[in-house]
């Protein structure tokens, strides 16, 4: 049961982590001062929770790998973030569809997780539920703003959504090995949660004058580890100095 | 006459200037100069910092880091809006920096080439930034004063957070050793060029000090950096790349040897070697986000006009 | 209708059609469709390699790899001049490729995940088009057949790379292997589905037959493929991802399992999992060239008019 | 002097390794195909000179490593490639800008060194300055046609090359050390091909319609280690694969 449970905080941390990381890749880039600082903003809270999430991973693991030598010291194919936070930023308004859909995503696993069974991470899901809370809010004001802006910022919209709407299910996807930790009430079924998330995007999607969801065919597996070809290049990069250096410490 | 003399006799006694006092032109005029160069210098000196954003080495130090540059991007917003307070706007500064009118800090000019130099930047570049700018947090022009006071106090946290990467690879293996010292033998004299000319040739200070723009010379500021710095690189085990450099018991200074102003002035000229990267960075980002700025000044009059009808 | 007959007949007598020669306009047109078709793929087909050649793990690799995505290149330029012997512009084709109303092999939407996927495409990407090209180098279009000629020669060699790419690393370090390993499961249904649609799925199949653009139907083509890969994958060691397969004595082939055939014909809508990537590559290098293009032309026509002078 | 004939050894074969990685990233980018094709050519060729000289540097060093464990096993600062190969492409004008003032300044080294008192500098420069002496001519076509071209891609050559200008005395730069090897006719003086170049490049300039090059500050030391920011990056992606699998053979 250990190794499902390890492979369950590894979603949860590494959704944050490579998430993290592409918001790193815009700092000194954005549109202006105030929202470079806002995805900075984004970018710690992720970094926050990808540390305590991967820390306990590694600790549910018990073979003393540690939050970064699992950040730094995995190849592709052991990383179990969903497909969706790994695609390349775009331009701004595609990295605020990106934000919004998993931003609305993991808000709602982590008012699941506050309930956890798991105290470890209810703790965490607790102090995260807010940092996600305002990183959903913040998103769907861009969405809105931008969809509901120029003409141009409108035609980017649909562009930066049309990039992500084959990676949605894979953020839901359940393996079967994970039934026995939802049943105990340590996971949330993410399946659950789709319905809401569904109205919610739709929602805003509407505010924002821009085409509902689009249904084509949806790409799996991230939760397998098979991922897209972005995801290899960015852990060539953030990778790069450890593994140049395996044993030194910074 | 009277005006300037009133102005004079308070600046002397050390009272603040606000923004709706009477003030010279020539005063205005270089404090805009001044402050517009310190707020461009916080927003470019991003990019040295953020080519390692992506590849720092731990969870701990990524986190840092971008905290780090984050804070200099308010540093940036703060002195943006000292600098508007003498009513040139933030576009102008803007426009005036990507055309190559404002300058910004010689030494983000310079590259970043491992990771012992976001070390070096914290350590050398901000510790030499916070000795030319404590004396300016009782500067004569009170918006200006009062945004240093916050700059000052985080810039020291940053400075200690520099030191700190330093030591640990100072105190790691020889690979790490060997890239903290050629990042010491890089970034040692770039930041004593930071404080400027020497006092020979530098026309306005006395000016500037008049004014209570600046309250130390160049040269009396970069002394004090080198006397401050040294013990701590003896402290890391580290070399500083300065032959000629050594205590002199007569002066109670450090020695040190002569800058190369060759160098100095064709970085200010904007011949720097990584100054085409940095100017490239800044206006493609500027660029490439003007339809983001332009969306949501439009969103906004849309909201605003939907408002306006709700309530007619 | 006795210019079709005498048409048929000199098909059916295994004679070349030449572009000047008359032929129906049905067959120019599906011939067209699958020359370009099978130059587009070439040229898309660069990407997917491209993708590792940048971090192709030994510098033979990396020569290797170049010089076989060069002969892809070169395949995409001998097929658009044999599909523009039948009067359909390269800048026509292109066009069609970019707004997405010509295809290209749906194998190239397929993302290249490892070092492995590089091996895996030489030995079953290209064994498979091997298997595909090998009877159109006696198709019926004489400028189409001389092309296959050329590139069959080719694409036996980069076979052999592939493969050799792939022993090495199932002979390697546990990881090695498990990427080889990866790399198989991965590609070996998108393999199958190079053959299209089963028979009983491709009503043009007929057609195609009778007019010899085509000489045998995608099953018995998909068949041969299983029958000639199955031992290869024993020799690496390595298992292919069916559960099904497995000799069929009576039959003297290998029964394999049933194609996902949803996600064959998603892809072939353009949904595969990498096609935004592909087409969005190509679109750029399109564009983005267009202005180097545009002054090649440019000063072409200069140095012509200068010579013209220089003459009168 | 072994180990200054095996650093001179690492300039002339990272020079030709670090731009053949530049070539590497246009594959499938070009502005046509029969372009992505010469492109190719050039990288081949320039991938060929590295691995004979990288080879012979580390038999000269004689400690085991192979052309393959220099190219993917040493950190930027040992690398001692001049600065101008390990520039970004930028647009196609800046790659052909780059390659005429390289290829300009590799001919006439080549030159030289087929008359090295080494012989096997000498013939590895043989079979290259056949090689070199097309990639200098064709590099210049480029740039009179561009150049010489429309409105649009003469601008873009002059933006082209004034990326450049401040990188071209350091890829005649010569260590005090080396003076012994030159003295032998192992190494070529560089700096005595200097007018010869100078005066090419303002021959094809001219023929270009292009200004003259400027003089701005010279950038050092890429043959003492001291890099741009460019490098670290090139080599985190050429390198990400045999660092993360150090011990692999592929």
């Amino acid at each position: 049961m250990s190794d499902i449970l390890f492979r369950s905080l590894l979603e949860l941390g590494d959704d944050s982590l490579i998430l993290a990381q592409r918001l790193c890749e815009w700092c000194g880039q954005a549109p202006s001062v105030e929202v470079d600082l806002s995805l900075s903003n984004l970018g710690l809270d992720l970094m926050g929770q990808a540390t305590l999430f991967l820390g306990y991973a590694g600790e549910v693991e018990g073979k003393g790998r540690d939050a970064d030598r699992l950040a730094f010291h995995r190849d592709a194919e052991q990383f179990r973030n969903c497909l969706l936070v790994e695609q390349p930023n775009g331009d701004f308004g595609q990295t605020m569809a990106r934000q919004f859909l998993f931003s609305t995503y993991q808000l709602a696993l982590f008012e699941g997780l506050v309930g956890s069974t798991d105290p470890r991470i209810a703790e965490i899901a607790a102090k995260a539920v807010k940092e996600v809370r305002y990183h959903a809010d913040i998103s769907a004001d861009w969405v809105i703003r931008l969809g509901d802006g120029t003409e141009e910022s409108h035609q980017r919209m649909v562009d930066g959504f049309d990039w992500f709407w084959r990676f949605i299910d894979d953020m839901f996807a359940v393996d079967a090995n994970q039934r026995a930790l939802i049943d105990q009430g340590v996971l949330v079924d993410r399946a659950a949660l789709r319905p809401a998330f569904d109205a919610r995007v739709a929602e805003v999607l509407a505010e924002a004058t821009l085409p509902a969801a689009q249904p084509v065919w949806q790409v799996g597996a991230g939760r397998e580890g098979r991922h897209t070809e972005h995801l290899s290049h960015l852990l060539g990069v953030m990778q790069q100095l450890p593994r140049a250096h395996p044993e030194a410490a910074w | 006459p009277a005006l300037i003399a009133a102005f004079e006799a308070r600046v002397a006694a050390d009272e603040f200037i606000e923004p709706k006092d009477w003030m010279p032109e020539a005063y205005r005029r270089t404090l805009t100069r001044q402050i517009s160069q310190h707020a461009h210098s916080e927003i470019v000196g991003m990019l040295p910092e953020g080519n390692w954003l992506t590849r720092a080495p731990s969870l701990k130090r990524k986190a840092i880091l971008l905290a780090k540059i984050q804070d200099e991007g308010g540093h940036g917003l703060y002195l943006y809006c000292a600098a508007e307070t003498l009513g040139t706007s933030r576009e102008q500064m803007i426009d005036a920096l990507h055309s190559g009118r404002a300058k910004y800090s010689t030494i983000f000019n310079y590259p970043t080439l491992n990771w012992a130099d976001i070390g070096a930047i914290g350590w050398l570049v901000d510790g030499a930034a916070i000795m030319n700018q404590v004396p300016l947090q009782r500067t004569s022009y009170g918006p200006y004063a009062r945004a240093m006071v916050r700059v000052c106090k985080e810039e020291s946290f940053h400075q200690r957070q520099g030191f700190d990467i330093m030591l640990a690879m100072a105190n790691g293996s020889p690979a790490q050793k060997a890239m903290a010292q050629d990042a010491l033998n890089r970034w040692w004299w770039p930041s004593l060029m930071m404080f400027g000319p020497s006092d020979d040739n530098s026309p306005n200070t006395a000016q500037s000090i008049r004014w209570r723009i600046k309250r130390e010379t160049n040269d009396e500021l970069r002394q004090k950096f080198v006397d401050a710095t040294v013990p701590q690189a003896e402290l890391l085990g580290l070399t500083i790349p300065d032959p000629a450099l050594k205590w002199n018991e007569e002066r109670g200074h450090y020695d040190f040897g002569e800058i190369e102003w060759d160098e100095f002035y064709a970085v200010v000229r904007g011949e720097g070697p990584t100054a085409k990267e940095r100017m490239k960075a800044r206006r493609a980002a500027w660029n490439d986000g003007a339809w983001v700025r332009a969306a949501a000044d439009a969103h906004e009059a849309k909201r605003a006009a939907r408002s306006a009808a709700a309530a007619a």
